[in-house]
Protein backbone atom coordinates (compact mmCIF):
# COMPACT_ATOMS: atom_id res chain seq x y z
CA UNK A 1 0.00 0.00 0.00
CA UNK A 2 1.21 3.54 -0.99
CA UNK A 3 0.55 5.94 1.73
CA UNK A 4 2.23 8.88 0.37
CA UNK A 5 1.20 9.30 -2.96
CA UNK A 6 1.08 12.28 -6.21
CA UNK A 7 -1.36 11.35 -8.62
CA UNK A 8 -3.19 12.73 -11.66
CA UNK A 9 -6.54 11.75 -10.84
CA UNK A 10 -9.69 12.45 -8.87
CA UNK A 11 -8.66 11.47 -4.96
CA UNK A 12 -10.52 8.97 -3.54
CA UNK A 13 -10.97 10.29 0.10
CA UNK A 14 -12.20 6.97 1.44
CA UNK A 15 -9.15 4.96 0.32
CA UNK A 16 -7.05 7.38 1.99
CA UNK A 17 -8.76 7.16 5.23
CA UNK A 18 -8.80 3.41 4.83
CA UNK A 19 -5.10 3.44 4.96
CA UNK A 20 -4.69 4.80 8.81
CA UNK A 21 -7.26 2.72 10.02
CA UNK A 22 -5.99 0.85 12.99
CA UNK A 23 -7.65 -0.71 16.31
CA UNK A 24 -5.38 1.38 18.35
CA UNK A 25 -6.86 4.54 17.18
CA UNK A 26 -9.93 6.08 18.72
CA UNK A 27 -9.29 9.33 15.95
CA UNK A 28 -8.81 9.78 12.70
CA UNK A 29 -8.76 13.52 11.46
CA UNK A 30 -8.57 14.23 7.62
CA UNK A 31 -7.56 17.85 6.28
CA UNK A 32 -8.95 17.60 2.60
CA UNK A 33 -7.76 20.73 0.67
CA UNK A 34 -9.79 22.02 -2.11
CA UNK A 35 -9.97 24.81 -4.78
CA UNK A 36 -11.56 28.07 -3.72
CA UNK A 37 -13.10 30.55 -5.87
CA UNK A 38 -12.14 33.09 -3.90
CA UNK A 39 -8.33 34.56 -3.09
CA UNK A 40 -8.18 38.37 -1.52
CA UNK A 41 -11.19 38.92 -3.87
CA UNK A 42 -9.97 37.52 -7.04
CA UNK A 43 -11.87 34.97 -8.95
CA UNK A 44 -9.69 32.27 -9.57
CA UNK A 45 -11.38 30.14 -12.67
CA UNK A 46 -8.98 26.92 -12.34
CA UNK A 47 -5.29 25.76 -11.10
CA UNK A 48 -2.57 23.69 -12.80
CA UNK A 49 -0.62 21.69 -10.31
CA UNK A 50 2.71 20.59 -11.06
CA UNK A 51 4.99 18.71 -8.66
CA UNK A 52 8.86 17.31 -8.66
CA UNK A 53 7.26 14.28 -8.17
CA UNK A 54 10.05 11.52 -7.15
CA UNK A 55 11.13 14.13 -5.07
CA UNK A 56 7.76 15.25 -3.81
CA UNK A 57 7.11 11.62 -2.86
CA UNK A 58 10.19 11.08 -1.02
CA UNK A 59 9.52 14.66 1.21
CA UNK A 60 5.92 13.30 1.80
CA UNK A 61 7.06 10.22 3.21
CA UNK A 62 9.74 12.12 5.35
CA UNK A 63 6.65 13.96 6.89
CA UNK A 64 4.83 11.03 7.93
CA UNK A 65 7.89 9.62 9.13
CA UNK A 66 8.25 12.96 11.64
CA UNK A 67 4.62 12.44 12.47
CA UNK A 68 4.81 8.64 13.58
CA UNK A 69 8.17 10.08 15.73
CA UNK A 70 6.55 13.48 17.31
CA UNK A 71 2.94 11.54 17.95
CA UNK A 72 3.27 7.84 19.30
CA UNK A 73 0.64 6.08 17.96
CA UNK A 74 -0.06 7.67 14.76
CA UNK A 75 -0.39 6.53 11.27
CA UNK A 76 -0.42 8.95 8.33
CA UNK A 77 -1.47 8.87 4.90
CA UNK A 78 -1.26 11.98 2.21
CA UNK A 79 -2.37 11.77 -1.54
CA UNK A 80 -1.50 14.86 -3.61
CA UNK A 81 -3.19 16.06 -6.88
CA UNK A 82 -1.63 17.49 -9.60
CA UNK A 83 -2.65 18.65 -13.32
CA UNK A 84 -5.89 20.67 -13.58
CA UNK A 85 -8.27 21.14 -10.85
CA UNK A 86 -11.70 23.71 -11.25
CA UNK A 87 -13.37 24.83 -7.75
CA UNK A 88 -14.11 22.71 -4.99
CA UNK A 89 -11.79 19.78 -6.60
CA UNK A 90 -9.54 18.17 -4.03
CA UNK A 91 -5.82 18.94 -3.89
CA UNK A 92 -4.47 16.75 -1.50
CA UNK A 93 -6.07 14.71 1.13
CA UNK A 94 -3.86 13.97 4.70
CA UNK A 95 -5.81 11.71 6.51
CA UNK A 96 -3.95 10.55 10.25
CA UNK A 97 -5.21 8.30 13.19
CA UNK A 98 -3.69 8.42 16.67
CA UNK A 99 -5.37 7.02 20.02
CA UNK A 100 -6.34 9.95 21.28
CA UNK A 101 -8.34 13.01 19.46
CA UNK A 102 -6.06 15.96 20.18
CA UNK A 103 -3.07 14.31 18.36
CA UNK A 104 -5.05 13.61 15.43
CA UNK A 105 -5.71 17.35 15.38
CA UNK A 106 -2.30 18.77 15.92
CA UNK A 107 -0.26 15.70 13.89
CA UNK A 108 -2.65 16.40 10.91
CA UNK A 109 -2.12 20.37 11.24
CA UNK A 110 1.04 19.62 11.34
CA UNK A 111 1.50 17.71 7.93
CA UNK A 112 0.05 20.72 6.02
CA UNK A 113 1.80 23.20 7.37
CA UNK A 114 4.80 20.79 6.74
CA UNK A 115 3.39 20.30 2.77
CA UNK A 116 3.54 23.84 2.66
CA UNK A 117 7.06 24.12 3.40
CA UNK A 118 9.14 21.13 2.16
CA UNK A 119 7.00 19.52 -0.46
CA UNK A 120 8.16 20.37 -3.94
CA UNK A 121 4.56 20.82 -5.65
CA UNK A 122 3.54 24.40 -6.68
CA UNK A 123 0.39 25.89 -8.14
CA UNK A 124 -0.43 28.47 -11.09
CA UNK A 125 -3.74 30.29 -10.48
CA UNK A 126 -5.78 31.18 -13.94
CA UNK A 127 -7.89 34.52 -13.22
CA UNK A 128 -10.38 35.51 -16.17
CA UNK A 129 -7.13 38.64 -17.06
CA UNK A 130 -3.99 36.22 -16.42
CA UNK A 131 -2.39 33.15 -14.43
CA UNK A 132 0.35 33.23 -12.14
CA UNK A 133 2.88 30.64 -10.37
CA UNK A 134 1.74 31.17 -6.34
CA UNK A 135 4.50 30.65 -4.30
CA UNK A 136 3.60 31.38 -0.52
CA UNK A 137 7.07 32.68 0.34
CA UNK A 138 7.47 34.54 -2.70
CA UNK A 139 7.27 37.46 -1.20
CA UNK A 140 8.01 36.92 2.28
CA UNK A 141 10.61 34.44 2.72
CA UNK A 142 14.30 34.64 1.19
CA UNK A 143 16.79 31.35 1.26
CA UNK A 144 19.97 33.11 1.74
CA UNK A 145 21.69 29.87 1.96
CA UNK A 146 19.95 28.50 -0.92
CA UNK A 147 17.94 25.79 1.13
CA UNK A 148 15.39 25.82 3.64
CA UNK A 149 17.18 26.17 7.49
CA UNK A 150 17.31 23.13 9.57
CA UNK A 151 14.41 24.68 11.43
CA UNK A 152 12.36 24.67 8.71
CA UNK A 153 13.79 21.21 7.43
CA UNK A 154 13.62 18.99 10.87
CA UNK A 155 11.55 20.78 13.43
CA UNK B 1 26.69 15.22 -17.00
CA UNK B 2 24.11 16.12 -14.98
CA UNK B 3 20.57 16.76 -15.40
CA UNK B 4 19.29 20.21 -14.27
CA UNK B 5 15.24 20.39 -13.76
CA UNK B 6 13.15 23.86 -13.93
CA UNK B 7 9.97 24.10 -12.44
CA UNK B 8 7.12 26.78 -12.16
CA UNK B 9 7.96 29.86 -13.02
CA UNK B 10 11.71 28.89 -13.68
CA UNK B 11 10.50 26.33 -16.39
CA UNK B 12 8.69 29.21 -18.03
CA UNK B 13 11.74 31.37 -18.25
CA UNK B 14 13.87 28.40 -19.53
CA UNK B 15 11.30 27.50 -21.75
CA UNK B 16 12.62 23.58 -21.27
CA UNK B 17 11.61 21.21 -17.94
CA UNK B 18 15.60 20.43 -17.83
CA UNK B 19 18.52 21.07 -19.42
CA UNK B 20 21.88 18.45 -19.79
CA UNK B 21 25.27 20.15 -19.04
CA UNK B 22 29.14 19.61 -17.37
CA UNK B 23 28.40 20.89 -13.85
CA UNK B 24 30.53 18.77 -12.14
CA UNK B 25 33.26 20.44 -9.74
CA UNK B 26 30.88 22.96 -9.85
CA UNK B 27 29.32 24.06 -6.34
CA UNK B 28 25.24 24.90 -5.96
CA UNK B 29 25.81 28.40 -6.00
CA UNK B 30 28.16 28.68 -8.51
CA UNK B 31 25.82 27.04 -10.98
CA UNK B 32 23.15 28.51 -9.62
CA UNK B 33 24.89 31.99 -10.78
CA UNK B 34 25.74 30.97 -14.19
CA UNK B 35 22.68 29.81 -14.78
CA UNK B 36 20.19 32.65 -13.60
CA UNK B 37 22.67 35.23 -15.73
CA UNK B 38 22.28 33.05 -19.30
CA UNK B 39 18.34 32.06 -18.51
CA UNK B 40 17.75 36.01 -16.74
CA UNK B 41 15.79 33.49 -14.17
CA UNK B 42 13.96 35.89 -11.81
CA UNK B 43 14.14 35.80 -7.76
CA UNK B 44 16.23 32.81 -7.61
CA UNK B 45 17.15 34.60 -3.87
CA UNK B 46 14.10 32.81 -3.03
CA UNK B 47 14.66 29.65 -5.34
CA UNK B 48 15.83 26.52 -3.10
CA UNK B 49 18.01 24.11 -4.83
CA UNK B 50 18.08 19.88 -4.57
CA UNK B 51 20.48 17.46 -5.43
CA UNK B 52 19.29 13.85 -6.24
CA UNK B 53 15.88 14.87 -4.46
CA UNK B 54 17.46 16.12 -1.08
CA UNK B 55 17.41 19.63 -0.27
CA UNK B 56 21.23 21.25 -1.20
CA UNK B 57 23.41 24.43 0.52
CA UNK B 58 24.98 26.55 -2.18
CA UNK B 59 28.56 25.48 -1.12
CA UNK B 60 27.41 21.89 -2.11
CA UNK B 61 29.90 20.71 -4.73
CA UNK B 62 28.30 18.96 -7.89
CA UNK B 63 29.18 15.38 -8.71
CA UNK B 64 29.06 14.07 -11.94
CA UNK B 65 26.02 12.07 -12.49
CA UNK B 66 24.22 14.20 -9.87
CA UNK B 67 20.33 15.58 -10.77
CA UNK B 68 19.46 19.10 -9.86
CA UNK B 69 16.56 20.99 -9.26
CA UNK B 70 15.81 24.63 -8.90
CA UNK B 71 12.87 24.01 -6.32
CA UNK B 72 10.83 27.80 -6.48
CA UNK B 73 9.23 28.39 -2.89
CA UNK B 74 6.53 25.60 -3.01
CA UNK B 75 3.03 25.46 -2.67
CA UNK B 76 1.39 22.49 -2.77
CA UNK B 77 -1.78 21.55 -0.08
CA UNK C 1 -30.04 17.83 3.80
CA UNK C 2 -30.32 16.85 7.15
CA UNK C 3 -26.78 18.20 8.49
CA UNK C 4 -27.12 16.78 11.68
CA UNK C 5 -28.08 13.33 11.75
CA UNK C 6 -28.27 10.12 14.59
CA UNK C 7 -28.56 6.85 12.44
CA UNK C 8 -28.64 3.46 13.15
CA UNK C 9 -26.57 2.55 9.87
CA UNK C 10 -22.68 2.37 9.19
CA UNK C 11 -21.94 5.92 8.36
CA UNK C 12 -20.70 6.80 4.53
CA UNK C 13 -17.99 9.48 5.24
CA UNK C 14 -17.85 10.88 2.03
CA UNK C 15 -21.82 11.58 2.01
CA UNK C 16 -20.71 13.73 5.53
CA UNK C 17 -18.16 15.58 3.53
CA UNK C 18 -20.03 16.58 0.82
CA UNK C 19 -22.96 18.03 2.93
CA UNK C 20 -20.16 21.14 3.35
CA UNK C 21 -18.37 21.55 0.05
CA UNK C 22 -18.67 25.62 -1.09
CA UNK C 23 -17.19 27.40 -3.74
CA UNK C 24 -16.07 29.52 -0.90
CA UNK C 25 -14.38 26.90 0.94
CA UNK C 26 -10.29 26.37 1.01
CA UNK C 27 -10.29 23.81 3.42
CA UNK C 28 -12.47 20.99 4.91
CA UNK C 29 -11.69 18.74 8.09
CA UNK C 30 -13.35 15.55 9.19
CA UNK C 31 -13.16 13.93 12.72
CA UNK C 32 -13.94 10.48 12.40
CA UNK C 33 -14.34 8.81 15.75
CA UNK C 34 -13.39 4.89 15.71
CA UNK C 35 -14.39 2.25 18.13
CA UNK C 36 -10.60 1.66 19.75
CA UNK C 37 -9.53 -1.75 21.19
CA UNK C 38 -7.78 -0.88 23.98
CA UNK C 39 -8.71 1.81 26.86
CA UNK C 40 -6.26 2.28 29.15
CA UNK C 41 -5.06 -1.29 28.93
CA UNK C 42 -8.73 -2.81 28.75
CA UNK C 43 -9.66 -4.98 25.78
CA UNK C 44 -13.12 -3.73 24.87
CA UNK C 45 -14.95 -6.14 22.83
CA UNK C 46 -18.02 -3.78 21.51
CA UNK C 47 -19.61 -0.78 22.11
CA UNK C 48 -23.19 0.10 22.21
CA UNK C 49 -24.26 3.66 21.92
CA UNK C 50 -27.83 5.31 22.82
CA UNK C 51 -29.15 8.51 22.09
CA UNK C 52 -32.33 10.87 23.39
CA UNK C 53 -32.39 10.94 19.69
CA UNK C 54 -34.72 14.29 19.36
CA UNK C 55 -32.54 15.87 21.58
CA UNK C 56 -29.16 15.14 20.45
CA UNK C 57 -30.10 16.41 16.95
CA UNK C 58 -30.96 19.05 18.28
CA UNK C 59 -28.09 19.71 19.93
CA UNK C 60 -26.01 18.99 17.05
CA UNK C 61 -27.79 21.69 15.27
CA UNK C 62 -26.90 23.71 18.49
CA UNK C 63 -23.16 23.16 18.03
CA UNK C 64 -23.45 23.62 14.23
CA UNK C 65 -24.69 27.23 14.85
CA UNK C 66 -22.33 28.11 17.51
CA UNK C 67 -19.61 27.08 15.19
CA UNK C 68 -20.73 29.23 12.06
CA UNK C 69 -21.23 32.41 14.25
CA UNK C 70 -17.89 31.64 15.81
CA UNK C 71 -15.71 30.78 12.51
CA UNK C 72 -17.11 33.13 9.62
CA UNK C 73 -17.93 31.48 6.19
CA UNK C 74 -17.69 28.00 7.55
CA UNK C 75 -20.14 25.33 7.28
CA UNK C 76 -20.46 21.56 9.47
CA UNK C 77 -22.31 18.41 9.23
CA UNK C 78 -22.48 16.18 11.86
CA UNK C 79 -23.48 12.26 11.73
CA UNK C 80 -23.58 10.09 14.82
CA UNK C 81 -23.82 6.55 14.47
CA UNK C 82 -25.73 4.31 17.87
CA UNK C 83 -26.65 0.73 18.70
CA UNK C 84 -23.67 -1.99 18.42
CA UNK C 85 -20.65 -0.69 17.24
CA UNK C 86 -16.85 -3.18 16.83
CA UNK C 87 -13.68 -2.53 16.90
CA UNK C 88 -12.49 0.04 13.79
CA UNK C 89 -16.12 1.00 13.09
CA UNK C 90 -17.17 4.69 12.87
CA UNK C 91 -19.22 6.50 16.02
CA UNK C 92 -19.03 9.93 14.54
CA UNK C 93 -17.70 11.86 11.23
CA UNK C 94 -17.91 15.80 11.54
CA UNK C 95 -16.99 17.77 8.78
CA UNK C 96 -16.38 21.27 8.86
CA UNK C 97 -15.79 23.19 5.55
CA UNK C 98 -14.26 26.88 6.07
CA UNK C 99 -12.17 29.93 3.75
CA UNK C 100 -8.76 29.18 5.30
CA UNK C 101 -7.29 26.15 7.29
CA UNK C 102 -6.72 26.91 10.92
CA UNK C 103 -10.27 27.60 10.93
CA UNK C 104 -11.26 24.44 9.48
CA UNK C 105 -9.02 22.70 12.54
CA UNK C 106 -10.21 24.90 15.57
CA UNK C 107 -13.88 24.43 14.73
CA UNK C 108 -13.92 20.81 14.28
CA UNK C 109 -12.07 20.39 17.19
CA UNK C 110 -14.67 23.03 19.34
CA UNK C 111 -17.70 20.79 17.98
CA UNK C 112 -15.89 17.53 19.23
CA UNK C 113 -15.64 18.94 22.36
CA UNK C 114 -19.04 20.20 22.67
CA UNK C 115 -20.62 16.72 21.48
CA UNK C 116 -18.60 15.73 24.69
CA UNK C 117 -20.55 18.47 26.89
CA UNK C 118 -23.72 18.61 25.98
CA UNK C 119 -24.92 16.08 23.47
CA UNK C 120 -27.65 13.35 24.91
CA UNK C 121 -25.54 10.22 23.70
CA UNK C 122 -23.89 7.44 25.63
CA UNK C 123 -21.78 4.57 24.89
CA UNK C 124 -21.93 1.28 27.22
CA UNK C 125 -18.61 -0.39 26.80
CA UNK C 126 -18.16 -4.49 27.03
CA UNK C 127 -15.49 -6.31 28.16
CA UNK C 128 -14.71 -9.88 28.60
CA UNK C 129 -15.41 -9.40 31.93
CA UNK C 130 -18.72 -6.87 32.28
CA UNK C 131 -19.97 -3.64 30.72
CA UNK C 132 -20.51 -0.57 31.77
CA UNK C 133 -21.95 3.12 30.54
CA UNK C 134 -19.09 5.51 30.08
CA UNK C 135 -19.72 9.05 31.42
CA UNK C 136 -17.01 10.97 30.43
CA UNK C 137 -17.26 13.11 33.21
CA UNK C 138 -19.42 10.55 35.68
CA UNK C 139 -16.10 11.04 37.93
CA UNK C 140 -14.67 14.61 37.82
CA UNK C 141 -17.83 16.58 37.25
CA UNK C 142 -21.15 17.13 38.94
CA UNK C 143 -23.79 19.92 37.94
CA UNK C 144 -24.75 21.10 41.08
CA UNK C 145 -27.47 23.17 39.47
CA UNK C 146 -28.78 19.92 37.86
CA UNK C 147 -27.56 21.36 34.34
CA UNK C 148 -24.97 22.65 32.40
CA UNK C 149 -23.47 25.82 33.65
CA UNK C 150 -23.93 28.46 31.60
CA UNK C 151 -19.94 28.25 30.84
CA UNK C 152 -20.89 24.74 29.69
CA UNK C 153 -23.71 25.18 27.38
CA UNK C 154 -22.58 28.72 25.31
CA UNK C 155 -19.23 28.93 26.15
CA UNK D 1 -49.33 13.69 33.38
CA UNK D 2 -45.63 14.15 32.22
CA UNK D 3 -43.38 11.37 30.80
CA UNK D 4 -40.35 11.00 32.24
CA UNK D 5 -37.04 9.61 30.19
CA UNK D 6 -34.27 7.74 31.78
CA UNK D 7 -31.04 6.69 29.78
CA UNK D 8 -27.96 4.61 30.13
CA UNK D 9 -27.77 3.49 33.77
CA UNK D 10 -30.52 5.06 35.11
CA UNK D 11 -32.51 3.21 32.76
CA UNK D 12 -30.92 -0.09 33.91
CA UNK D 13 -31.65 1.12 37.84
CA UNK D 14 -35.39 1.81 36.83
CA UNK D 15 -35.66 -0.77 34.62
CA UNK D 16 -37.98 1.04 31.87
CA UNK D 17 -36.86 3.75 29.13
CA UNK D 18 -39.99 5.87 30.63
CA UNK D 19 -42.89 6.11 33.47
CA UNK D 20 -45.73 7.93 33.23
CA UNK D 21 -46.90 10.23 36.51
CA UNK D 22 -48.18 13.66 37.14
CA UNK D 23 -45.46 16.08 38.22
CA UNK D 24 -46.88 19.59 37.28
CA UNK D 25 -46.11 22.23 39.61
CA UNK D 26 -43.54 20.19 41.27
CA UNK D 27 -39.98 21.66 40.85
CA UNK D 28 -37.20 19.75 38.80
CA UNK D 29 -35.42 19.60 41.84
CA UNK D 30 -38.20 17.98 43.72
CA UNK D 31 -38.92 15.30 41.46
CA UNK D 32 -35.73 14.22 41.15
CA UNK D 33 -35.47 13.86 44.85
CA UNK D 34 -38.46 11.41 44.35
CA UNK D 35 -37.54 9.20 41.85
CA UNK D 36 -34.13 8.95 43.23
CA UNK D 37 -35.52 7.48 46.40
CA UNK D 38 -38.53 5.65 44.75
CA UNK D 39 -36.05 4.21 42.22
CA UNK D 40 -32.62 4.21 44.11
CA UNK D 41 -31.19 6.35 41.64
CA UNK D 42 -27.21 6.29 41.69
CA UNK D 43 -24.82 9.25 41.68
CA UNK D 44 -28.15 11.34 40.81
CA UNK D 45 -25.62 14.51 41.63
CA UNK D 46 -24.08 14.29 38.11
CA UNK D 47 -26.92 13.75 36.06
CA UNK D 48 -28.61 17.11 34.57
CA UNK D 49 -32.59 17.00 33.12
CA UNK D 50 -34.03 18.45 30.58
CA UNK D 51 -37.56 19.59 29.63
CA UNK D 52 -39.21 19.27 26.68
CA UNK D 53 -35.25 18.60 25.15
CA UNK D 54 -33.86 21.47 26.67
CA UNK D 55 -31.61 21.31 29.80
CA UNK D 56 -33.39 22.59 32.90
CA UNK D 57 -32.44 23.71 36.23
CA UNK D 58 -33.00 22.31 39.36
CA UNK D 59 -35.71 25.39 40.35
CA UNK D 60 -37.62 24.91 37.10
CA UNK D 61 -41.49 24.38 37.94
CA UNK D 62 -42.41 21.42 35.68
CA UNK D 63 -45.65 21.99 33.96
CA UNK D 64 -48.36 19.81 32.67
CA UNK D 65 -47.51 17.85 29.69
CA UNK D 66 -43.89 18.80 30.05
CA UNK D 67 -41.64 15.91 29.01
CA UNK D 68 -39.07 15.34 31.50
CA UNK D 69 -35.52 13.58 30.50
CA UNK D 70 -32.65 12.70 33.07
CA UNK D 71 -29.44 13.07 31.09
CA UNK D 72 -26.26 11.01 32.82
CA UNK D 73 -22.97 12.53 31.66
CA UNK D 74 -22.72 12.09 28.11
CA UNK D 75 -19.91 9.80 26.49
CA UNK D 76 -20.68 9.91 22.58
CA UNK D 77 -18.21 11.49 20.05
Amino acid sequence: MKFFEITKEPINIQEVIDKVVQREAGAITTFIGTVRELTHGKRTLFLIYEAYESMAVKKLEQIGREIEERWQGSKVAITHRVGRLDITDVAVVIAVSTPHRADAYEANRYAIERIKEIVPIWKKEHWEDGEEWIGNQLETKAYPSGKPEEDDLHE
Amino acid sequence: MNKVLFFAHLRDAVGKELIEINASGKTVGELKEELTEKYHLPRMETVMTAINEEFASNDEVIQDGDEIAFIPPVSGG
